[in-house]
């Protein structure tokens, strides 16, 4: 692990609402091209970290750093532009707008040249393979389509660093494997980085990333699936619950 | 509001086909034109005249009595013949209290009705909108409301050729009072008005001739339209130590101040005359709240000559014995009679004719006695009331007792190019 | 990118057809009818034509800012007087070395735009949104006409200013005056017309898609980078600077402005108009408020008080069950018509 | 001193008295999140149902309950057809509440004409505190204002009902989850408020002209009311956001003319919208 690969680094990073402590005191560091997934019971923290990331929230304390730079004062929009983007846990789409529109609409944030833009927009919808819904107003797709189209949105945005609150959550079983798919894909082929935040056990074992457990707003435990699962700690949380 | 399900008609809407629209233009705009196409004028058609009342609006409390008075003088014209075999023609427009709409209704009965002149208009503010329009397409407007005078700045609003007023101005409504005020209740006077140009120029028309009686303002305030509450207000006007309040206000605001000017208990303490506050004013005040208090005009109801009860006796005959009058609607009635004298006078209907028909022309039957329209600056030679509201007074004929009239009063000449 | 047949509009080529049951399409008819009105009709409703064309502009400016990026002003007839104040003040000040009706037509872009964008500013860069900016513009209108009333030595106060017609000045060509009716239309409706075609054609641009986007959602558009109070306060400030030009030009026409122009009554019919009109369509908007306004002032001899009551039942309508109103109502018959 | 003293009266009477006029808005706006742009019309038809009761002969205080009563039914009637399939869209809930306006000032238009009306004063007369003399029904609004708005603050506090409202506004997904009847509490909250208005309308009313527009001099005053005491306080809220309204109406009035004192408030209104976006009592 070389420094010099690092893409996201958070020092401390802690968030409180009023007495309640959601993240505290999280280290977290993710390499450019990596996929990460983070995991953790309800209430563990993993939404409140990613709005800290994102811009979404404050951090009460902490720090981030983005490419070498610290960004922990920066805005959503800022972020945004040095590539940080994110999809929510709910799709949040431009509902009345077709499929092409809002690919369309990240897609003219970036300085993408006018007369690539339609390839460029029709480019992300295959990738996320929504090409022969283009014109399908987004408030009419299936709940996996919007997600899909979600994460479109954060490609056409030219993200370097994708921020995914539960991309399979409603998904059909099919659905969520070629979800995986697509997000490998996007970590091998195009060289992007992803944090994950995921229920479905299936699907993080499919996707063979590195898993950050989230318990109490601590982090529990970083590794691979493999390590995770029988990670003795991890299993009392999880079952500890039951 | 971010799931939005009809989105779907916006969506269409931008991308798609409006040819029915142009369609609709179309018709319209031929329900537009229709009315529009020329009549040749002969000698039996009517003689026409648009009449500009305020009928919705901020005070369509003042509109009822304001075309009411024409009306009724129409009626009279055309029982007894008409005027060179013509009979009188009402177009009514409705000025929505609004000086926009007064520039709309005004072309509208000019170019489309093609009347012959104009009558009405009822604020200051209709009148000045109404003048470029009148001065443009060369029509004659007579104006019937008590207002602030002519001052040359304001042309084409005043000091118009083409137009003529037939209600007082503040030399003949206050000038001939203030003596007799002062005399009797003491020289401070607060005044409070409604911010806008006639209580801003009957003030300062007042208080030129108060300051030469020895008099003295003690207190000047103007308040914006549709203010509720007055307790900063009352406070100035105690600690003013006034001994006559003079009250220009309007509208809604009057009845508002007098509501809670009555209800702290100022009224033992203090005298209040009003120039704004006719029959349909008071009468929506109340005998409480109006009791004792002095109102100076031109015209009341109740004055006692033959004429007016003539007069009263045909208004009521037509509107119903409930119906309120006033001195607008006296000064349209005047107005009406006045301009068919003129028309018979120089045999004529046309802008020119009917100017110089107007000039110094008497009638002897106006409801307030003998009127005269000065040539020189178009202004009404009239009487001049000052009346003290009755305690408990149950409707307008014993709403007010005569204090003091002077029959024909002679305002100042207007501040304008004269003659007109 | 594969080869395959796609099914998107946008990568098939516009056929004559779809040009004649365009937006802009229907657009060329209805100002080529206007254009041609003058040679059938004249009198008043060459008259008063050009001041509902500019009703229609001031409907647009309101449309433009609700149908496209979601914003409700209750404040536009502030922006519409202000235009004529400016078009008064500039006719009386004689104009200086360019011609005055010129320079209040200018300085009305300028006065509408620059307060426009420092009130959006001032608003939208602390966020506030949707309904808190709606009762802003609102309080705005009422602060301009009190300004109005109360600053009589400038504006004549309540009683109004005169505004002289202004006359074409062509420099060297010497003037041509406005003072009749066709002559004036023939200066107003081009000017309504190039209004509308800007206006459109920042619906199609860049910036007019990013504004839809702030329309359907605007926490969205703000995740992608974009700086979305900036855009809104370019909307805001284009829609301040069209309405306060129209004013001025309506001001010159009417040759009067009182400050009741700029009340909250007048503000909210143009919301009406809109509503009516359908705000997802310029030129539905623009008819609108044309239409709206003629029937007001033709039904209101005729019936002034149930013809407002009318109005407002249809404006409750149009809420509930036709949300793109007159205009996305005649666009889905049309389209309805297409598809067979 | 005596100055001192009658500005002190005075700005409590105006606060109190616009708090009245805001209450009904207050509890409308900050429970269930509707901009009432009808709230104008609700104060107006109460003015005119206490004016044509009392014009029947009622007694005074009977007449403004069935006022208030009256001005509850149509808030029922246009919550029930209209605005309770859109309250989770404000904005709709906003045009559809001026549109109500509209329809109703022209309904009162041609039901009560458009004569100027009034209502007899009930209470005449003044008193006299330390040489200066208060209007006695004034006070006694003043009174009735803030008893009411305590007394909605104690039930909406400390009994069963209240608690159960407040926790629907917290969490309307968890409410409906304990049981809850989500929609009947929203349509009780919407006809509180209506009635409040109509009581509002209906105790101002023998202070003002009874004209179709009464209503709409408070209503822009009475969203700044409520917005700059923050949305939801009900007690502080309004009774601040009046005094800041109103009051300051009052002590600009003492160094400038009226028309500026109206747009100077609404101008600083405006900055404190910018400033403190969810009033002045609560932080961030």
């Amino acid at each position: 692990m070389k420094t010099a690969s690092e893409l996201l680094r958070t020092e401390g990073l802690t968030k409180r609402f009023r007495g309640l402590v959601a993240n505290d005191s999280i280290d977290f560091t993710l390499k450019a091209g990596e996929l990460r997934c983070v995991i953790g019971p309800n209430g563990a923290g993993k939404t409140t970290l990613i709005s800290m990331i994102s811009g979404h929230q404050q951090p009460s304390n902490g720090a981030i750093w983005f490419q070498g730079q610290n960004i922990t004062k920066l805005s959503i929009i800022e972020r945004a532009r040095r590539g940080i983007s994110r999809k929510f846990q709910t799709p949040t789409l431009f509902d009345n707008l077709s499929a092409y529109e809002n690919v369309e609409l990240a897609v003219l944030r970036t300085g993408c040249p006018p007369r690539k833009r339609r390839s460029r927009i029709l480019e992300v919808l295959d990738l996320v393979r929504l090409v022969d819904l283009a014109d399908t107003t987004a408030s009419t797709l299936s709940h996996g389509q919007r997600q899909w189209l979600e994460v479109g949105l954060l490609l056409a945005n030219d993200a370097i660093l994708l921020l995914l609150d539960e991309p399979t959550a409603g998904m059909t079983v099919e659905e969520t494997a070629s979800t995986g798919r697509l997000i490998r894909r996007l970590g091998q082929e195009l060289g992007l980085s992803a944090i994950i935040i995921e229920h479905d056990i299936n699907f993080i074992r499919n996707l063979q990333a590195p898993v950050t457990v989230l318990h109490l707003g601590r982090v529990l435990v970083e590794g691979s699936f493999h390590d995770i699962e029988h990670d003795e700690q991890v299993r009392s949380v999880y079952l500890g619950d039951q | 509001m971010k799931k939005n399900n009809s989105g779907k008609i916006i969506q269409i809407t931008r991308r798609s086909a409006l040819k029915g629209m142009a369609t609709t233009a179309g018709v319209a705009a031929v329900s537009l034109a229709a009315p529009g196409i020329i009549r040749r004028a002969s000698a039996a058609d009517p003689i026409k005249v648009g009449v500009i009342s305020p009928l919705t609006g901020a005070w369509t409390v003042y509109g009822k009595a304001h075309s009411a008075g024409f009306e009724l003088a129409v009626d009279e014209i055309n029982a007894a013949g008409g005027v060179l075999g013509r009979k009188f023609e009402i177009i009514l427009g409705d000025s929505k209290t609004e000086p926009r709409i007064v520039v709309e209704q005004a072309n509208r009965l000019i170019r489309q009705e093609r009347v012959d002149f104009l009558a009405g208009t009822f604020s200051s503010a209709e009148r000045n909108a109404a003048g470029p329009v009148v001065t443009s397409a060369n029509k004659i407007l007579l104006y019937p409301t008590f207002y602030e005078g002519q001052e040359k700045e304001y042309y084409p609003g005043v000091c118009n050729k083409n137009m003529f007023m037939f209600g007082p101005e503040p030399t003949q409504q206050v000038w001939p009072h203030l003596e007799y005020m002062m005399n009797k209740f003491g020289k401070k006077f607060f005044m409070i008005g409604s911010d806008y140009a006639w209580p801003r120029v009957t003030n300062q028309v007042t208080k030129r001739r108060l300051l030469e009686l020895g008099g003295e303002v003690v207190g000047e305030v103007y308040i914006p339209f549709n203010t509720p509450q007055y307790e900063s207000v009352l406070r100035d006007i105690r600690a003013s130590g006034a001994n006559i309040i003079f009250h220009t206000l309007t509208g809604s605001d009057t009845v508002n101040f007098r509501l809670q000017y009555t209800a702290a208990g100022m009224k033992k303490d203090f005298v209040l005359w009003t120039v704004d506050d006719e029959e349909v004013v008071t009468s929506g005040l109340g005998p409480d709240v109006s009791a004792g208090d002095y109102v100076s005009f031109d015209y009341f109801m109740s004055i006692e000559n033959p004429n007016n009860t003539a007069f009263l006796k045909r208004f009521r005959a037509k509107f119903g014995k409930d119906a309120l009058m006033n001195t607008v609607g006296v000064a349209m009635y005047n107005a009406a009679h006045m301009a068919a004298m003129a028309i018979e006078k120089t045999g004529e209907v046309s802008t020119d004719a009917l100017r110089e028909g107007l000039k110094d022309i008497e009638f002897e039957n106006g409801p307030q006695g003998k009127v005269r329209m000065r040539g020189l600056d178009h202004q009404m030679v009239l009487p001049s009331y000052l009346m003290r509201v009755r305690k408990g007074w149950t409707g307008v004929n014993d709403m007010f007792e005569e204090i003091q009239s002077f029959p024909s009063v002679e305002p100042l000449d207007a501040r304008c190019q004269l003659p007109l | 990118m594969k080869q395959r047949t796609l099914k998107h509009r946008s990568l098939l080529g516009t056929t004559p057809g779809d040009l004649l049951f365009s937006e802009p399409g229907a657009a060329l008819i209805v100002f080529a009818i206007l254009a041609l009105l003058p040679v059938f009709f004249s009198g008043y409703m060459i008259y008063i034509l050009p001041q509902y064309m500019l009703f229609g502009v001031l409907a647009m400016s309101l449309g433009l800012l609700w149908g496209f990026a979601g914003l409700v002003s209750f404040g536009q007839a502030g922006f519409f007087a202000l235009g004529a104040y400016t078009m008064g003040l500039s006719m009386k000040s004689g104009g200086g070395i360019i011609d005055p009706a010129y320079l209040g037509l200018l300085l009305s872009l300028v006065v509408g735009g620059i307060l426009a964008a420092a009130v959006g500013y001032f608003l939208f860069s602390a966020g506030v949104r949707g309904t808190y900016f709606v009762l802003v513009t609102l309080a705005l209108s009422i602060m301009l006409e009190q300004i109005a009333v109360s600053q009589s030595q400038i504006t004549g106060g309540w009683n109004g200013m005169f505004i002289d017609r202004m006359s074409l000045n062509l420099g060297p060509f010497g003037k041509i005056s406005l003072f009749d009716d066709a002559p004036m239309y023939y200066v107003i409706l081009p000017a309504v017309a190039i209004i509308y075609v800007i206006l459109y054609t920042i619906t199609v641009t860049r910036f007019g898609k990013i504004l839809n986007g702030i329309r359907e959602n605007e926490d969205r558009l703000i995740s992608l980078g974009f700086n979305a109070s900036l855009y809104k306060t370019g909307v805001f400030a284009i829609s301040g600077a069209v309405a306060c030009f129209a004013g001025a030009l309506y001001g010159t026409h009417a040759n009067f402005v009182a400050p009741s122009l700029a009340g909250v009554l007048f503000s909210t019919e143009v919301v009406v108009w809109v509503a009516i009109g359908g705000r997802g369509s310029l030129l539905g908007v623009l008819l609108g408020g044309i239409l709206v306004a003629s029937f007001s002032n033709y039904l209101s001899a005729i019936t002034p008080e149930y013809w407002q009551l009318v109005l407002g039942l249809l404006f409750v309508a149009v809420l509930l069950y036709f949300r793109g109103g007159v205009a996305g109502a005649v666009a889905q018959l049309v389209n309805a018509r297409r598809a067979k | 001193m005596s100055t001192a003293l009658s500005v002190v009266v005075d700005a409590t009477l105006i606060t109190l008295i616009l708090a009245l006029a805001a209450f009904g808005l207050a509890i409308i706006y900050g429970l269930v999140g509707v901009i009432n742009m009808g709230h104008g019309a609700m104060l107006t038809l109460g003015a005119y149902l206490t004016w044509a009761a009392t014009t029947a002969g009622l007694p005074f205080v009977i007449s403004i309950f069935l006022a208030a009563a009256g001005v509850a039914v149509i808030g029922l009637l246009l919550e029930h057809i209209v605005i309770r399939s859109f309250y989770d869209r404000p904005f709709d809930t906003l045009l559809l509440t001026w549109g109500f306006f509209l329809v109703s000032t022209e309904v009162i238009k041609i039901v009560f004409g458009t004569d100027l009306r009034n209502v007899a004063n009930p209470v005449p007369g003044a008193f006299d505190l330390g040489g200066i003399q208060i209007p006695a029904y004034r006070t006694m609004i003043a009174g009735c204002s803030l008893l009411l708005i305590a007394g909605s603050a104690l039930v909406f506090f400390y009994t069963a009902l209240g608690i159960k409202i407040r926790a629907l506004i917290q969490n309307r997904e968890m409410a409906s989850l304990l049981g809850l009847d989500v929609s009947r509490m929203y349509k009780l909250v919407f006809v509180t408020g209506s009635f409040m208005a109509g009581l509002a309308g209906a105790l101002i009313s023998p202070m003002l002209s009874v004209d179709p527009y009464i209503g709409n001099i408070f209503l822009v005053r009475s969203f700044f009311v409520v917005i700059i005491g923050g949305i939801g306080h009900l007690l502080g809220g309004t009774l601040i956001g009046s005094f800041l309204i109103g009051g300051s109406e009052t002590l600009f009035a003492l160094f400038s003319g009226q028309v500026f004192a109206q747009t100077a408030v609404f101008a600083v209104a405006i900055v404190v919208l910018r400033f403190r976006p969810h009033g002045v009592l609560r932080s961030g």
